[in-house]
């Protein structure tokens, strides 16, 4: 039972740090802002809850399996709304991504001023 | 109660300060902050009563032995500076809320009288205390204090000096911070008494010497000596009126007194005069500060900053009496640190009436006021008199003990230099005294200052002629401090 | 040797480049950033130093018997308040600055402080 | 080991923070500097001190130097005016700091004398005398309380500081102004607005598990302080500074702040009632642990109110200030139209 | 009221400066303040003449006030220097009144008060500087001396009055912090005690050249007595009034400054150790020096007032030579040269001033033939400077005389050569005044006799031009001075017995 247990906690650390991995080599070798948030979207939601249910297999009493699935659940909540803030606030500022040079009328919005 | 002394002279005004806050009318913060303040006199009366009665007196807090709980020592030397700054924040806060109606925004009255109970009760804390960590939260709460009164003054230039100030000292204080790191590390305590007990069997190591230097030098920059000394021009001279008058004539004695608390009481007399050469160094950064900051006070256009100039200078005067080692030159250092917390705060209080009658304080503005402000200028003039030592005034004293002092080593150059710098004082004194009474007043005559303003300034002035004469007190109190610092440290 | 003191010679590095930054960078958010990184590098110290070797966290449990130092973790968590308050005391004073100002870079203040000196010094010469 | 790579990764960032010319880069290093300190922190057991730097250090201080950035501008000017001098005083310093590093004892040891003189009794007779767990909060909030209590009034003066250096006298007009906005923003924000109303509840009831938590684990008033803060600015960035002083208003969170510190000292003058020295908890129930549990309850207590409402008071005027700045850009702009 | 000695001895310091609050309330009403102050030197007079009968019959009076700091009290006490200075000062006081009434009336000056307040106090610290019992009150009355004269000196208020104020002040405060307080303290720190004893106060172990340098601390220090460098104090404090420039040099601050350097030859080293000192022969021929050279300088100076200021330098000269002589004939010589000095020299100011008031001249060169006007004035002016010069009707004599004996005992030629020579020059530049005045070449006379009018008395007599004289006030002040030179010559038994008992202790 404890050699099961190890080896699945195991087999999720390992997926979760290769994911790790790959989304801070996607930051690096994308071309634009856009594509490079997409690769730390992955690490920041993915590749966090992966290594979290490692460790839950990996925790001892009931209190510490309590408190990482809270976290789990933290940050799968919080993950995509930095990204979808970020997203936002990069759009909002003008940047354009790297292909469109112009944008169709009809989905922009401008609005008077971001709060910060 | 009596017994519970030490700690209600720290912890009045600092709860004092939050209900300042919730009172919310400014009229009622500052009847309720003198009260208060002079609530503070009082117990320091009796804290020094009781001292010189019945020699040192320790509280610990929360029932804890020294070593291991917080500790308050009282001895001679904490009883008297209690007692300066009490008294002078008493007699200060007569003057403020009239001076304070032309320089500071209606709405911001009681957050300064907050601050002011604030910087009040850290410097009370700093002096009061026993444990070097405590001293370091205490230094912080004044300095935070600092800043933010400073930089309430009214010009935008007191903004940018209260930053330097900020800069300056939050160096000073995490240099101090480093250097109670490196004292705990080697003798694993925080009380200075316990402290001054493990120290000799590690003095010989490296990691004490630089924590002696890190805590000299943190303690040098609060205490603006010569080199470090760029900020307090400014910020003494853009700060509102009743903060310079306050400030100039406590915060950097405090600062003196834990130079002192630090090499006597903690690291002992042997370690800090003979490992270390501080007496050659701070016997010409004394001198060296003494002219060097006089003869730029002969330059200044602004009377603050002039003042402020001669503030250094005096320092100047209590570092070299400080540097002699010797117990009367302890005598001496201390005797000026009462006397020129009396000149100082005089002076500055006097400009502040200046200040509110005139408006600005540039020298040109004090043409004729000779005659239209007698009173205020006669306190300069008797300020001014007692800066440069002349008998029967405050400064004389302090002056013939430090003389005595240093002509007891034998350096009797060194005394020269010494009655060169006041030689210095009788110019830029001189220069205020003739723009006073010899020019005619150019712009529209103008009103003797408020009775609010001299009822505090003259009282400073008379302790100033009345300490100058019977100085049984003052002395009396100066040489048992120093024999105690020098008899068994602490 | 080497790694005993490695701690603290990194420790000092940090300080210095705290410090560095006070004293040569003329920006004020700058000097307080590095006012605040030369405070943490301090409380670093502090820590490194209450660490014992095979102790753990000061929090009394039955199966463990060698602790860390727990007074530095207390001295630390009250420096730490000191820091921040410095800072939002900094930062307010640079934002009052920039409005009296209208520049948070050290020279131009100080040239405009020296400007308006020399303004008032011709005026009073005249 | 850890602690190599954290270190070196720190010294890292400083020298990146050193080279870099964009203010909002610089924070945003700033913060991460105060995060991996946190992190080495727990590396050296200090878990009390890591809650606080990564809540304090990362958090808030970054947040503030955000808002201050915004209304300063981001740009920093090239010249380093004296580059010189400033490595002449560090190299000093450091070799000085270096000279006194050659007779400390050595990382770790256990003999040192910081371990043998006053520590082990805190670790050894705390359980008796108090009776928590968590040796750090029995020593904050009863050995040394004194300490704890300065350290509250730092706090006071720099939000009493921030105070009366940003304060802005609220004018009624502006309000109504201002609240139009705030709701025309409303689709603009949408999605992070639903969410933080999720969000919020669960931060502040984290921040009273913090608050309670601290004699069993690392917790305590500071960081409670900071974290139910936290939620309130997060409203005040999303909902406006208007609507968040309709909830909190100005008087009430001063009156807080004051009641903080008051409630702190009650605390040691309720002692003094009694009996024992000032902090003496022994004396405020008949049974000595018991009242050390009490006292410390109380004063973690007073610690955790004053922080919160400091924190929002700093925050609140920095706001305020921003929105100042913006009505008068505004007015100019319309005026120049 | 029989008041003790000692209360007498007290009340003498206290009253005039008590009497200030007097002269301030009756500030608006002038004769009211002029009456208030005469009372004042009245019954000083009486107190100081009761003491000098108790110091004659034999009394020690002394004072103890308080302990300024521990060792260094402020206590007087009675011995015959200090009581002949008294004497002549409160005198002295009362005359300069009665002539500053005549003068400032015809004058209108402005802010008279201030003037009889000041005056007032500075007479109040020469009582307390000439009954101090030891340096250290005589070094606080000495500076509470010099800074109530400063407002005199810049009485005018003018920008000339400034500089000469600033110039005053400067070199008495720096003379006074940097030299004298460092020479108190070290001898207090050598010697152990302050208090004037006869013999001198320092231990015989002590090396010559401390003491020595000591000495010279002194001399530099006490810059009232304006040995030459540091003499240019006296004449840039002519622009003050006359009644004030006369209280300077005759009464009150050239007078302390020598009293003093008399007291710490006499009380402080006394003359045995002075004999001997490696210093005293420099010090002797510095004095010598300033003597000749402010006698040469005197005679170039063609404003009055400026002639007789450089004429006190060089006088001042004698009486600091007749203390360094270290002889016993020396010391009496000086101490009748302060009297005689005083009489003679405040008696030339009076007239200085009185030829200012009545014919608004001050340059010698347009005085001459100005007898004819003012033959009371002139014929005091001969008088006074005879008694300057030294030659037998007036008092001065007998000064001149001790002095040359005690540069003989002492066998210091070069001294008796100085003081030869300084007295002929002190004829050439003093009798050509009264000279030209009484007997002018008649030429030069008959253009310039349109003489414009002044509110003196004019009595008109036969020869055709009107006698104008100084205001009544003034003129009684002058003929009492010229009489007291005349008197000190024809009796000068009191004078001589005070001066002789300076050196052998009480009456």
């Amino acid at each position: 039972m404890e050699i099961l247990l190890s080896i699945t906690s195991g087999l999720f650390l390992f997926i979760g740090s290769f994911l790790c991995i790959s989304g801070g080599v996607g930051i690096i070798r994308f071309p634009d802002f856009y594509t490079r948030m997409h690769a730390a979207g992955v690490t920041d939601t993915l590749g966090s809850a992966m290594i979290l249910t490692g460790l839950m297999f990996q925790s001892g009493d009931l209190l510490v399996f309590a408190k990482l699935v809270m976290v789990l659940l933290l940050i799968l909540l919080v993950g995509p709304t930095t990204s979808h803030v970020l997203a936002k606030a990069a759009f909002h500022n003008g940047l354009l991504p790297q292909g469109l040079n112009t944008l169709s009328k009809s989905d922009d919005k401008e609005d008077t001023s971001s709060n910060t | 109660m009596i017994t519970h002394l030490p700690i209600l002279q720290v912890v009045i005004p600092l709860m004092a300060a939050p209900i300042c806050l919730i009172l919310k009318r400014p009229q009622l913060a500052w009847i309720f902050a003198l009260a208060v303040s002079g609530l503070a006199f009082a117990i320091s009366l009796v804290l020094l009563q009781q001292v010189m009665v019945s020699g040192v007196i320790s509280y610990e807090l929360g029932g804890w032995q020294a070593p291991w709980g917080i500790e308050y020592r009282i001895d001679q030397l904490n009883a008297l500076m209690l007692l300066i700054i009490s008294t002078i924040s008493t007699i200060v806060l007569f003057a403020a809320p009239e001076s304070l109606d032309k320089e500071i925004s209606k709405d911001k009255h009681t957050y300064f009288y907050v601050l002011y109970l604030l910087s009040l009760t850290g410097m009370l804390g700093i002096v009061a205390t026993g444990d070097a960590f405590n001293v370091f939260v205490f230094l912080e709460i004044t300095s935070l204090s600092a800043y933010a009164l400073i930089a309430m003054g009214k010009k935008k230039q007191a903004v940018w000096a209260s930053f330097q100030y900020l800069v300056m000292g939050t160096i000073g204080a995490t240099f101090i911070l480093i250097g109670i790191g490196l004292m705990y590390q080697m003798t694993g305590t925080l009380n200075m008494q316990d402290l001054a007990q493990r120290l000799p069997e590690v003095s010989q190591t490296r990691t004490v010497f630089t924590a002696f230097a890190f805590v000299i030098v943190g303690v040098c920059l609060k205490l603006a000596m010569f080199p470090l000394h760029l900020w307090l021009p400014n910020a003494y001279a853009y700060a509102p009126s009743i903060v310079t008058a306050f400030f100039s004539a406590t915060s950097t004695k405090v600062a003196i007194y834990l130079l002192i608390r630090f090499t006597f009481s903690v690291f002992g007399l042997s370690f800090s005069f003979t490992t270390v050469p501080l007496q050659t160094l701070f016997m010409t950064l004394g001198v060296l500060g003494i002219f060097v900051a006089s003869i730029s006070a002969i330059y200044q256009h602004n009377i603050k900053h002039l003042f402020a100039y001669s503030s250094i200078a005096q320092i100047g005067y209590m570092i070299v009496g400080f540097s002699i080692s010797s117990v009367s030159g302890l005598t001496a250092t201390l005797l000026h640190l009462f006397n020129h917390a009396l000149m100082k705060s005089a002076i500055f209080l006097a400009l502040a009436a200046v200040a509110y009658r005139v408006g600005n304080v540039q020298l040109d503005n004090l043409k004729g006021l000779g005659r239209e402000m007698p009173w205020t200028m006669a306190a300069i003039v008797i300020g001014g008199l007692s800066l440069i030592g002349v008998p029967l005034t405050v400064g004389f004293v302090s002056k013939w003990y430090l003389l005595t002092a240093l002509i007891e080593q034998g350096w009797w150059p060194i005394a020269v230099l010494i009655l060169l710098g006041s030689m210095l004082a009788v110019i830029y004194v001189w220069k205020v005294v003739e723009i006073a009474y010899f020019k005619e007043s150019s712009g529209a005559p103008v009103k003797e200052a408020p009775l609010s303003f001299l009822i505090p300034i003259w009282t400073l002035v008379i302790a100033n002629v009345y300490f100058g004469i019977d100085t049984r007190f003052s002395v009396e109190i100066a040489q048992a401090a120093a024999q105690s610092l020098f008899g068994g440290g602490l | 040797m080497l790694m005993g003191l490695f701690n603290n010679w990194v420790v000092i590095v940090l300080m210095m480049s705290g410090l560095y930054i006070v004293i040569a960078h003329g920006n004020l958010i700058k000097k307080l950033v590095g006012l605040t990184i030369f405070q943490t590098s301090v409380f670093i110290f502090y820590i490194s130093m209450a660490k014992v070797n095979g102790g753990s966290a000061p929090i009394l449990s039955e199966n463990i018997s060698l602790y860390s130092n727990p007074l530095p973790h207390v001295l630390i968590l009250t420096a730490i308040v000191v820091g921040i308050a410095t800072t939002a005391l900094g930062l307010s004073l640079v934002v009052r600055l920039k409005e009296s100002y209208g520049t948070i870079e050290e020279e131009e203040i100080q040239r405009q402080d020296n400007q308006q000196n020399q303004a008032l010094n011709k005026e009073r010469d005249k | 080991m850890i602690n190599i790579v954290l270190l070196s990764l720190l010294v890292v960032i400083a020298i990146a923070i050193i080279r870099m010319k964009d203010l909002f880069a610089v924070v945003m290093l700033t913060g991460i500097y105060g995060l991996l300190s946190a992190s080495f922190f727990v590396a050296m057991d200090a878990v009390d001190v890591a809650f606080t730097e990564a809540a304090v250090g990362a958090g808030i201080s970054t947040l503030l130097m955000l808002v201050a950035i915004t209304m300063t501008g981001r740009k920093e000017k090239v010249t380093r005016h004296k580059p010189f001098a400033a490595l002449f005083i560090v190299l000093i310093t450091g070799g000085l700091l270096i000279y006194g590093t050659l007779d400390m004892p050595l990382f770790g040891s256990a003999d040192a004398p910081i371990h043998s003189h006053v520590a082990p009794r805190y670790l050894n007779d705390s359980m008796q005398e108090i009776g928590i767990p968590n040796v750090v909060t029995s020593v904050l909030a009863s050995y040394r309380a004194f300490d704890t209590f300065g350290e509250v009034v730092v706090i006071f003066t720099a939000g009493i500081g921030v105070l009366a250096l940003l304060f802005v006298p609220r004018r009624k007009e502006e309000d109504e102004k201002i609240a139009s906005i705030n709701d025309s923003m409303h689709e603009h924000h949408l999605v992070i607005r639903i969410i933080t109303k999720m969000l919020i509840p669960f931060i502040l009831l984290f921040a009273l598990y913090v608050q309670f938590h601290g004699d069993y684990g690392p917790g305590g008033g500071f960081q409670a302080g900071v974290i139910f803060s936290s939620a309130i600015v997060l409203y005040t960035m999303l909902f406006g500074l208007s609507t968040a002083r309709k909830v909190i208003n100005q008087g009430f969170i001063q009156l807080m702040a004051a009641f903080g510190v008051l409630f702190y000292g009650c605390v040691g003058i309720a002692s003094l009632m009694n009996g024992g020295n000032f902090f003496d908890y022994n004396v405020l129930s008949d049974d000595p642990v018991a009242g050390q549990h009490l006292g410390i309850l109380l004063i973690e207590w007073g610690v955790g109110v004053t922080v919160a409402a400091i924190m929002i008071i700093i925050f609140f005027s920095f706001a305020g200030r921003r929105e100042l700045q913006q009505h008068s850009e505004n007015n100019k702009n319309r005026e120049s139209l | 009221m029989n008041l003790s000695l000692e209360v007498m001895l007290q009340l003498s310091i206290v009253l005039p400066i008590l009497s200030i609050f007097a002269i301030i309330a009756a500030g608006r009403y002038p004769n009211l303040r002029e009456g208030v102050t005469i009372t004042t030197c009245l019954i000083l007079i009486c107190f100081v003449s009761n003491l000098y009968q108790g110091l004659l019959s034999g009394e020690t009076i002394s004072a103890f006030w308080w302990e300024l700091l521990p060792g260094l009290t402020i206590s007087f006490d009675i011995e015959p220097l200090g009581m002949l200075f008294a004497l002549i000062a409160s005198f002295l006081w009362l005359v300069t009144t009665c002539y500053a009434i005549g003068y400032m009336r015809s004058h209108e000056e402005k802010n008279q008060t201030r003037f009889y307040v000041c005056f007032a106090v500075a007479i109040g610290a020469v009582m307390g500087l000439a009954f101090s019992a030891n340096l250290f009150t005589l070094f606080v009355f000495y500076e509470v001396l010099t800074l109530s004269t400063y407002p005199l000196v810049t009485h005018a208020g003018t920008e000339k009055a400034k500089q000469g104020g600033r110039i005053y002040l400067g070199i008495l405060l720096t003379t006074s912090i940097v030299f004298f307080l460092l020479a108190i303290v070290s001898t207090w720190f050598v010697a152990g005690t302050l208090d004037f004893k006869l013999g001198g106060i320092f231990a015989d172990d002590v090396n010559p050249l401390i003491t020595g340098t000591l000495l010279v601390l002194f001399i530099f220090g006490i810059g009232k007595a304006a040995i030459m460098p540091f003499h240019r104090w006296l004449p840039a404090a002519m622009v003050a009034p006359t009644p004030v420039s006369s209280l300077l040099h005759a009464v009150a601050v050239v007078k302390a400054g020598v009293f003093t350097v008399l007291k710490v030859c006499v009380f402080i080293f006394g003359l045995d150790l002075l004999a001997v000192l490696p210093t005293t022969q420099f010090l002797l021929y510095l004095a010598g020096a300033s003597v000749l050279i402010a006698s040469i300088v005197a005679m170039r100076q063609d404003n009055l007032k400026a002639r007789l200021a450089y004429s006190t330098v060089s006088q001042l000269g004698y009486i600091t030579i007749g203390a360094l002589l270290a002889t016993s004939s020396g010391v009496i010589g000086s101490s009748m040269h302060i009297a005689m000095h005083a009489f003679g020299k405040i008696t030339l100011f009076f007239c200085a001033g009185a030829i200012l008031v009545t014919l608004h001249k001050s340059k010698i060169s347009e005085m001459a033939g100005i007898g004819r006007q003012m033959p009371i004035t002139m014929a005091a002016f001969f008088i006074a400077s005879l008694s300057i010069i030294g030659v037998p009707p007036t008092g001065g004599t007998w000064s001149k005389w001790y002095l040359m004996m005690g540069a003989l005992e002492a066998d210091q030629f070069a001294i008796m050569m100085i003081l030869m020579a300084s007295s002929l020059l002190n004829i050439a530049y003093l009798l050509p005044i009264p000279f030209h005045a009484f007997f002018p070449n008649l030429i030069s006379f008959k253009q310039e006799n349109q003489i414009p009018s002044s509110t003196g008395t004019s009595i008109n007599t036969m020869s055709g031009l009107q006698i104008k004289e100084a205001p009544w006030p003034s003129l009684i002040a002058i003929v009492v001075t010229t009489l007291g030179c005349l008197t000190l010559f024809v009796y000068p038994q009191p004078l001589f017995e005070l001066a002789s008992a300076v050196l052998t202790g009480r009456g």
